[in-house]
């Protein structure tokens, strides 16, 4: 077969929020020479990152009361001490001018009377700076930096081209393998420097509010590479999911006043966070529904057999809904056909984010366990672990992180690009045939057992609701174990039905799927072997926080039997010790 | 080829225009039922006048420019706006002869 | 810096491409109106504006007759003037002319209303503001197609 | 429970590479809970009737615009699509890929054409101080009603239903399309931008703006309410006025910096004092 090799100075994996900010900052920083090629297994602006809905989260207006070092005690609170301060100080630091530099490519930013950008409240955070557009902030990032890349005619779009390995060799990144779906082709890129951004893996849970195409693909090609996941055991699970189908209601709907009911009627989230109500951050107000729930104090979808809450909006009023929570009120109406000026909507917590992902440094640049860089590797994004988040993510901080490592990592590798452009590298043919023998005899013309790959991706999303879930215990984590262990099993034994070459999803789906039980091992081992209940992460067997034993950072890296293997680096603490967590 | 707008305002004027001359024009014939026999003296009669000569002049040109503005516009969409050149030329001969055959038909009575 | 394996790679995707199947209807998409009713207006635009090219080319050279004397005028007319005809033309130019009205008010932005936040479920504001002024023109045309018609009704009717 | 009722889905296949012609197949697919959309059906026919039907998709939640297609002779996206309210006269559900793109496989289209149009176009702010522009030193003033002007076009998400529904573009190859041109009036109109002079090389051309002649079927089918059909006869609006050298701005771009003082707010906490030893 020929192959196709093509050649960069940057490629960046992934094209949601932090790909593409990336991809336009080594484009700025390089004056537009750096050689820019953005991979991504979606057509360009139809990542996740579009389904951002309630706002980004700068400090604008210290004139007001708001300041640095409030939004890093929110961020690091939030976190349950679990962040990385001096990432957590450098991101708030640099908020402030991302939020400056979208309203200067375009982004349509609500305003104040005074034309001013305004700001609302929101989970978590001290101070209304969560700056919005409308209830659809994700959406208009994504959409302005894809504008604003068109500018630039260094910048090459590969749409549609799945990454199934990065080219690693002497502890430096090369390269990438990328199967082309239009054609089905294996094509190599080279590049000197690469920027891992493919965001999450929401897909293994079943109840989640994230896109389908969330399925760790960036996680697992970097742990199969030998590179470290990074605390993959804290999965935030936002409060409120609609049910049945998971989509995001946004957590702006709260902070423009929308409160929480039980089937008594009563506003519970007293009971669990007297002074911020509803405003708590997600694992606290999830665990709180939760808790209602499963105390019998919540209602029944009687179709779909799911349990929820009301969420009651009826009292913020109809223009100011329409104004600034348009997005959710068309997604009520369509998918439950509730119109949310006139009735409340049932809602549950629903998987939304994965506080881990690849081990990164403050940079960004991606690290082995040994705390040594993987030489031209960034990363950024959900798929990185720079360590802003920690245990529990903010609302509202997930845009930002992706904006500002996004912009850090792509003004780096376009310097480090350039710097190197002289260096040569060779197609490294062994590991790309290797790939290609993988691919295209072992999975798509392999013989295969019958197994069909898509009762082994269901499987896994139950058992990853049901046991490794908001509330989490030994046994429970056991079980799931034992039964992704199993699944894994049964994955080799799979036959993929479509042999067609061209947009073969079948055979996309698979690969997906191997990614997915890889990823969901990680969080299982590494949830098993934190016996302590911090942010996001709760056990009901450890249900105080243990800093003693527990106040680092898990790592898991991949065995020689292809599980995952732990280990723990410290967390930076260089502003505040960890005190309780109350709100 | 920026400037397309004028082509596109002057369709426009053109058409209200032409929705007054049409009016004029078709008012000369409603109402007078149907008299072939002398229809002849009634265009001779018409054309002689200078004036309405004039109106006719206004008229053809105005109408010729429209239609074959919209012919250009239907037939660059129709050729999939890869031969707009030709498509240009083809109207505008067609224009120019259809115009030629007009005024003549119009100066045929005033001259004589 | 693009190595040469992929120039050659190039071709073959432009074979691959050659497979993929062209679902572009090109101007028969003219002739199918569907959706709204606007675009029924569209395409009977088209329509009446081709065939008034063709009638004026028709009427140049058929009045051009004149120039040939009174002899040749009346014959031509007692063998070949159809007066269904004349109507049919009046007709066509009836509706060009009233719904070219209609597009020369709304294609210079007004009667299409004013840009603002969409409210769920979504109503076009160009579709829906201008229909009451699609509607009174297009009864301004038929008044004006039975005044056009009104000598060949009376022709009718005796 | 009620009786569950079964729908027939029609759907449009195609294989380059089997070298087949296109063809319909159906596929008898149960209502459920988990089955109310269009795309949610899909999802069933694909891991249990048929592995092979391709289909794009990805936030099923109608704002990343994978998934459009011809449902029952509209184009809509499959995740909006409610089987309910397709399925009130009628067992059966037609699928058919858009129309006006080349087809790579089954609905799969390539939208090509519609990003390269969009390109075209100069789809982001053009201000005249670079600088300013990528390095940000405040914020710009602009008004709600500044706003409102062009924020329903930013709600456009791209996905190609308009120019599938669009007659001059089945037709004219070179015509830049609804979508580009909705989004050209959605740049041309922010009061940050400065390009107007610059877009209108590519606008004000027979195939640019002059190329829509107000079939209105864009808006007909727009799934997010965009209104691309009054965008553009707003452009033209704007050019002709522009052009004719009445056009009214209220005022250039302006840039405030922002305040840098902080000043304590009874109502906001103060963050507590640093405890923890500087490394």
């Amino acid at each position: 077969m020929p192959r196709d090799v093509l050649s960069y100075d940057v490629l960046v994996i992934g094209s949601g929020l932090a790909g593409l900010r990336a991809a336009l900052q080594a484009e700025i920083a390089s004056n537009g020479k750096a050689r820019v090629a953005v991979i991504s297994k979606l057509q360009v602006m139809r990542s996740h990152s579009v389904a951002a809905e309630g706002g980004t989260s700068a400090v604008l207006r210290p004139e007001e009361g708001d300041s640095i070092e409030l939004y890093m005690w929110d961020t690091i609170k939030g976190g349950d001490f679990l962040s990385d301060q001096d990432a957590v100080e450098r991101y708030c630091r640099l908020m402030t001018s991302e939020v400056l530099f979208l309203d200067h490519l375009g982004l349509p930013w609500e305003r104040r009377p005074d034309g001013r950008i305004d700001q609302r409240p929101f989970g978590g955070q001290s101070f209304p700076r969560a700056c919005y557009a409308g209830d659809k902030i994700g959406f208009f990032e994504m959409h302005t930096l894809y504008d604003n890349l068109l500018r630039f005619d260094n910048v090459d779009f590969f749409e549609e081209h799945f990454v199934t390995s990065l080219l690693i060799r002497d502890k430096t990144f090369y390269g990438v393998t990328a199967i082309d779906m239009k054609t089905g082709d294996l094509r190599v890129f080279l590049g000197k420097a690469g920027i891992i951004a493919t965001g999450g893996a929401g897909q293994i849970y079943k109840f989640t509010t994230n896109a389908r195409t969330l399925t760790g693909d960036g996680y697992a090609i970097a742990y199969r590479a030998g590179i470290p996941l990074e605390d993959m055991e804290f999965v935030q699970f936002h409060p409120t999911g609609l049910v049945p189908s998971g989509v995001l209601i946004t957590e702006a709907a709260r902070g423009e006043g929308a409160i929480l009911l039980n089937n008594k009627g009563e506003r519970f989230m007293a009971r669990y966070a007297p002074n911020m109500m509803e405003l708590a951050p997600r694992d606290i107000v999830s665990r709180a529904m939760m808790t209602e729930i499963l105390e019998g104090r919540g209602f029944k979808d009687e179709e779909s057999g799911m349990e929820y809450i009301l969420e009651d909006m009826r009292h913020i009023g109809r223009d100011r809904i329409l104004r600034k929570l348009n997005n959710i009120r068309e997604l009520a109406l369509r998918y439950n056909k509730i119109d949310i000026i006139e009735q409340p909507i049932p809602v549950r917590p629903a998987q939304h984010f994965m506080m881990g992902g690849v081990r990164a440094d403050i940079d960004g640049k991606v690290l082995y366990a040994d705390g040594t860089w993987v030489k031209g590797l960034w990363g950024a994004g959900e798929a990185a672990n720079v360590g802003v988040h920690g245990a529990n993510r903010l609302g509202s901080n997930g845009t930002g992180v992706c904006l500002v490592w996004g912009r850090l990592t792509g003004e780096q590798a376009a310097k480090y690009a350039l710097e190197h452009q002289n260096d040569s590298i060779s197609v490294p043919e062994d590991q790309v045939e290797k790939e290609e023998k993988r691919i295209y005899d072992g999975l798509l013309h392999g013989r295969g057992g019958g197994e069909n790959h898509y009762k082994i991706r269901e499987e896994l999303r139950e058992t990853m609701d049901k046991y490794v879930g908001i509330f989490r215990d030994e046994k429970g984590l056991t079980i799931a174990l034992k039964k992704i262990k199993e699944l894994k099993e049964r994955f080799k034994e799979i036959y993929i039905e479509d042999k067609s070459l061209a947009y073969n999803t079948d055979l996309i789906m698979a690969m997906e799927t191997q990614n997915m039980l890889d990823v969901a091992e990680v969080i299982a081992t590494g949830a098993l072997a934190r016996k302590e209940s911090r942010g996001a992460h709760y056990r009901t067997d450890y249900p105080k926080r243990d800093d003693q034993n527990f106040l680092k950072h898990t790592l898991a890296v991949m065995g020689p039997d292809g599980s995952p293997q732990l280990e723990y680096v410290p967390v930076k603490i260089v502003y505040w010790l960890p005190v309780e967590r109350k709100y | 080829m920026a400037g397309e707008w004028k082509f596109w305002f002057l369709q426009f004027v053109t058409g209200a225009i032409l929705v007054a001359l049409v009016l004029t024009h078709l008012s000369l014939f409603i109402g007078n039922g149907y008299h072939i026999d002398n229809s002849y003296n009634e265009i001779q009669a018409h054309l002689s006048s200078p004036a309405w000569a004039a109106f006719y002049i206004i008229f053809l040109t105005i109408v010729l420019y429209h239609s074959h503005n919209g012919l250009r516009n239907i037939l660059s969409e129709w050729t999939g706006g890869h031969h707009d050149k030709l498509v240009t030329a083809i109207v505008i001969v067609l224009g120019v002869v259809f115009w030629i055959i007009g005024m003549h038909t119009i100066l045929y009575f005033l001259v004589r | 810096m693009v190595c040469l394996s992929y120039q050659s790679q190039n071709k073959s995707e432009e074979e691959k491409k050659k497979k993929w199947y062209n679902n572009i209807p090109g101007f028969k998409a003219w002739l199918s109106p569907k959706y709204n009713s606007e675009r029924l207006m569209f395409t009977i635009q088209r329509v009446t504006g081709f065939i008034l090219v063709l009638y004026i080319y028709v009427h140049i050279i058929i009045t051009g007759l004149t120039t040939l004397g009174q002899s040749t005028w009346n014959y031509f007319l007692s063998h070949y003037d159809l007066p269904i005809f004349e109507v049919i033309i009046a007709m066509i130019v009836g509706i060009h002319g009233l719904n070219g009205i209609r597009l020369i008010i709304t294609e210079l932005g007004y009667s299409i209303g004013k840009p603002a936040v969409p409210e769920y479920p979504y109503k076009p504001k160009s579709l829906t503001k201008q229909k009451m002024l699609m509607y009174a023109l297009m009864i301004v045309a038929a008044i004006f197609i039975i005044v056009a018609a009104w000598d060949y009704i009376v022709f009718l009717v005796r | 429970m009620a009786e569950k009722r079964v729908i027939k889905f029609r759907i449009w296949r195609y294989d380059p590479d089997s070298n087949g012609k296109p063809t319909y197949k159906e596929y008898d697919v149960p209502l459920s809970s988990k089955v109310t959309t269009v795309l949610e059906a899909l999802d069933y026919i694909k891991a249990n009737l048929d592995h092979t039907l391709s289909f794009r998709a990805s936030c099923r939640m109608a704002i990343c615009g994978s998934d459009g297609m011809i449902i029952n002779g509209k184009p809509m996206l499959a995740c909006q699509a409610r089987i309910d309210d397709l399925t009130k006269n009628t067992n059966v559900i037609e699928i058919r890929p858009m129309e006006n793109y080349k087809v790579i496989r089954d609905v799969v289209p390539d939208l090509t054409p519609l990003f390269e149009k969009h390109k075209k176009v100069k789809p982001y702010l053009m201000y005249k101080d670079e600088k300013e522009q990528f390095n940000p030193t405040g914020e710009f003033i602009q008004s709600r009603e500044e706003l409102d002007l062009f924020n329903q076009f930013t709600y456009c998400i791209k996905c190609g239903l308009c120019y599938s529904a669009c007659p001059v573009v089945a037709a004219d190859e070179e015509f830049l399309g609804p979508q580009a041109l909705a989004q050209a009036f959605r740049y041309c109109v922010d009061s940050r931008d400065q390009g107007l002079e610059e877009r209108l090389k590519i606008l004000d051309d027979k195939h640019g703006v002059w190329g829509c002649h107000f079939s209105g079927s864009c808006s007909a089918v727009c799934p997010k309410g965009v209104d691309p059909a009054q965008g553009i006869q707003l452009l033209k609006q704007l050019i002709i006025a522009y052009r004719l050298g009445v056009r009214k701005v209220k005022h250039e771009p302006v840039v405030k910096p922002l305040n840098t003082e902080f000043k304590p707010n009874p109502k906001i906490p103060l963050a507590p004092p640093f405890t923890a030893k500087k490394a």
